[in-house]
């Protein structure tokens, strides 16, 4: 029998280790797996280099790594948002270190990293300063750059229903880069708040099939970023 | 750049609303869009009757409907915003690499945003002023103007500081070059052609004379359709 | 509203032009689009470029077209199965060019060509002949080989279930080359065997967004071609 | 090359069973593994009661079961032979872009192929004999074997016609280069390793010798494990 669950986020993130590159699902809230990256402010890594689409709000989930100091590069596509202190308050102390990647750019460089492509090369960014130091190619008419693929020690994910051969299902657009990340790691590790027996999930409407899940951690009640930033609410 | 001072451009040509109404006409039925954040959302306010568009929003979301009603919003269902949004008849979701493939692809008919800058030869300028000072952010709209098949740009003709924002050559860092189709200003509709800004169209009492002065390019008349040639 | 239907498998490919490229769903049977095939026999179109896994089977579907002597040119990464002599014999005669490719590759340069990638780098066939001539660079320890991505005109392919936007469900194994090939042509057809309304089916578990689909034949019982062939079976 | 002559070999060493037996034992319980057609496909049969194995094919599915009863098959429910099969509980359809890369991303454990010529550094043979005539088919070969985490042969030692298999260099078109682990025989488990061919078990009643006439190049003794060093 299969069974990829652990026994809670502190032992899913335990061997997570200083320096590690670690992805992180989520387009602002949506998708944050916010009980995951407390374990890991918990757990005490550092030097981490996080890839996320953007860098949190307010100082719970992904914000409060951040402010916590383990985090010495981001990769992201959009670092601030409305309630984003952290990261602009380190950025301009020279604290972290950040690489700015088109949001296209940088999901479709997860994929590739996670289907074992090292390298493609797409118009996105061509003529812009994210183009810059970059190899170029033309195509018929169309200029591109070269980007490479990316691949992380550890992924960190929310979804909505498991089962236990780790095949998931999201909620809504909680999905988002939950599925390429899944791919992309040494170590995908997927929060979710429902976990049902293999046999249970439609195998036609899977959208992450099991193979790219390595631990299951049933968070039945996951916290909401907003909710937690409306009551006043920093981690730890 | 600055235009001739003047406190008049405030209060004659098009309103936000005009523009986007303006805009709305262009887009066919059927048609898969993709409106920025902010001004350009105004746009689904005014689709003309008996058009249906689809709107894609790139975080993951193909059928993406207006804001819920208070109190019945999810978190978990928001647009590129960031903005709780709802979900329409014959939507589908899907994660980041399908979404961009979609953009990056050309399966979007239609991409709308706001702009810094614009230059003559369709070079937009819309994600950052290049402050040192400033946290870059670019988000997905190098990848809507490299991949979308047609950009429209709505804005304002210049800045709140009367700075020109059509200009011959963008001075901020570019967001894609040469991938302008159109402007729909508060003061007229201008093509990016081959030959560089072309009037299609002017605001209500607008003249051109008057958008010319507030352009940093030459503008083009609008083409003349005569009856017969 | 919008509905993609179209009257039948005759109106959906009347304008395939001579000298298309027409991308074919199916592995073996499965999933291919044998009522578009015979339509597209039919309609007599010529110097066709076909991108699909196989070469079909017996003289039914994709063996039948290529037997009526319309196709130039096959790319595809196995021609010959169990029951496959019309591509063989073509083959030998010098009257259909091949380019072979790698299935993985073949899958791969066909979500590239829909997803604006014009070329990536990957370790498959390196080494082989299929890598010939091919630019080759390599990655850490990895050599690879550059690949273009690859459209097509038109998308042949069979779903189970369409609502009218073309958000599109699949059965099983037949789902296979579909979904790539449905992102990668300027006109994709789809045969389905149900058709509902435009929210009818769970946004959660659609395989192929409406996006990618132009048209939608509605084939509520299509053929099979093992029983064809079973059958004793031609095409025309 | 040909082997010294004999009729014995067919009678001596392993059968087709018993080599996939062999092989079966060598695969941790919960591996993801990918079984070629033909031979490789006998190993589901013998794998150790506890273990639990999810099968890939590459055609779509994860989880595939065993063939189905007679009349209960699905035509659309096929594995990479186009044969038909069966779905196990967890399993999971997709396309072909994303099985493919599962296999390219090094997502499967293990795959089993059969082979014409596997060579002493590990490059794999078993798609075309290259004869003129031949049509090239390649399928998923050259994929899973650049992809997958560890590539098995099973095969048997020579040809019917006596010609070895294990080789110094392979002759026939190769499949990939340096992509073999270790080969299950009807004569000897070997890995390749840095030095060449190493012989980690021999089949009973099969000497050192006997298989080192029938390899084309040098085979390494077993590494002997003492108890204490």
């Amino acid at each position: 029998m299969i069974d990829k669950r652990v026994a809670g986020p502190a032992a899913a993130v335990a061997d997570i280790h200083d320096g590690a590159t670690v992805m992180i699902g989520g387009f602002g809230e949506a998708g944050s797996p916010i009980e995951l990256i407390h374990a890991l402010i918990d757990q005490g890594a550092k030097r981490l280099t996080v890839v996320s689409n953007n860098t949190g709000s307010g100082e719970v989930g992904l914000a409060a790594l951040l402010k916590a100091g383990r985090v010495r590069k981001v990769i992201c596509s959009f670092p601030r948002t409305a309630n984003s202190t952290v990261f602009p308050d380190l950025y301009r102390r020279g604290e972290v270190e950040l690489e700015l990647v088109p949001q296209g750019t940088l999901a479709e460089r997860i994929r590739a990293g996670g289907a074992g492509i090292p390298a493609f090369f797409t118009p996105t960014a061509v003529g812009t300063p994210l183009a810059q130091g970059k190899e170029h190619r033309l195509f018929g008419d169309t200029e591109c750059v070269l980007e490479y693929g990316i691949r992380a020690d550890f992924t960190l994910i929310k979804g909505r229903c498991a089962d236990t051969h780790g095949n998931v299902l999201y909620h809504r657009t909680a999905r988002n880069f939950a599925p390429p990340m899944a791919t992309a790691a040494g170590v995908t590790i997927v929060q979710v708040s429902e976990v049902v027996d293999a046999g249970q999930l439609d195998a036609e409407a899977i959208v992450t099939p099991g193979i790219f899940v390595d631990r299951i951690v049933h968070v039945p009640s996951p916290q909401q970023e907003s909710a937690l930033i409306a009551a006043g609410a920093r981690y730890p | 750049m600055t235009p001739p001072a003047t406190d008049e451009s405030a209060a004659i040509g098009w309103s936000r609303d005009d523009i986007a109404r303006r805009l709305a006409q262009d887009i066919p039925h059927g048609s898969y869009v993709n409106l920025g954040i902010g001004i350009p959302e105004l746009v689904a306010r005014f689709v003309p009757e008996g058009r249906t568009l689809i709107y894609h929003t790139e975080n993951g979301l193909l059928g993406m409907g207006p804001s819920p009603a208070a109190g019945a919003g999810d978190p978990e269902l928001i647009n590129a915003g960031k903005r709780q949004v709802t979900m329409m008849p014959g939507a589908a979701f899907f994660d980041q690499s399908t979404s961009f493939a979609m953009i990056r692809g050309g399966h979007l008919d239609l991409s709308v945003l706001g702009a810094l800058q614009v230059s003559q030869t369709g070079d937009l300028a819309n994600w950052s002023t290049g402050e040192a000072d400033a946290i870059p952010a670019v988000g997905g709209a190098m990848d809507l103007v490299a991949g979308v098949r047609r950009v429209f740009v709505i804005t304002q003709h210049c800045t709140k500081e009367g700075e020109m924002k059509l200009v011959g050559e963008c001075t901020y860092p570019l967001t894609g070059r040469a991938v302008v189709d159109r402007v729909y200003t508060d003061l007229a509709v201008i093509d990016i052609t081959a030959d560089g800004f072309r009037v299609v169209e002017l605001a209500p009492g607008v003249g051109f004379d008057f958008v010319q002065e507030r352009t940093g390019a030459t503008l083009l008349p609008p083409i003349q359709r005569t009856a017969a040639v």
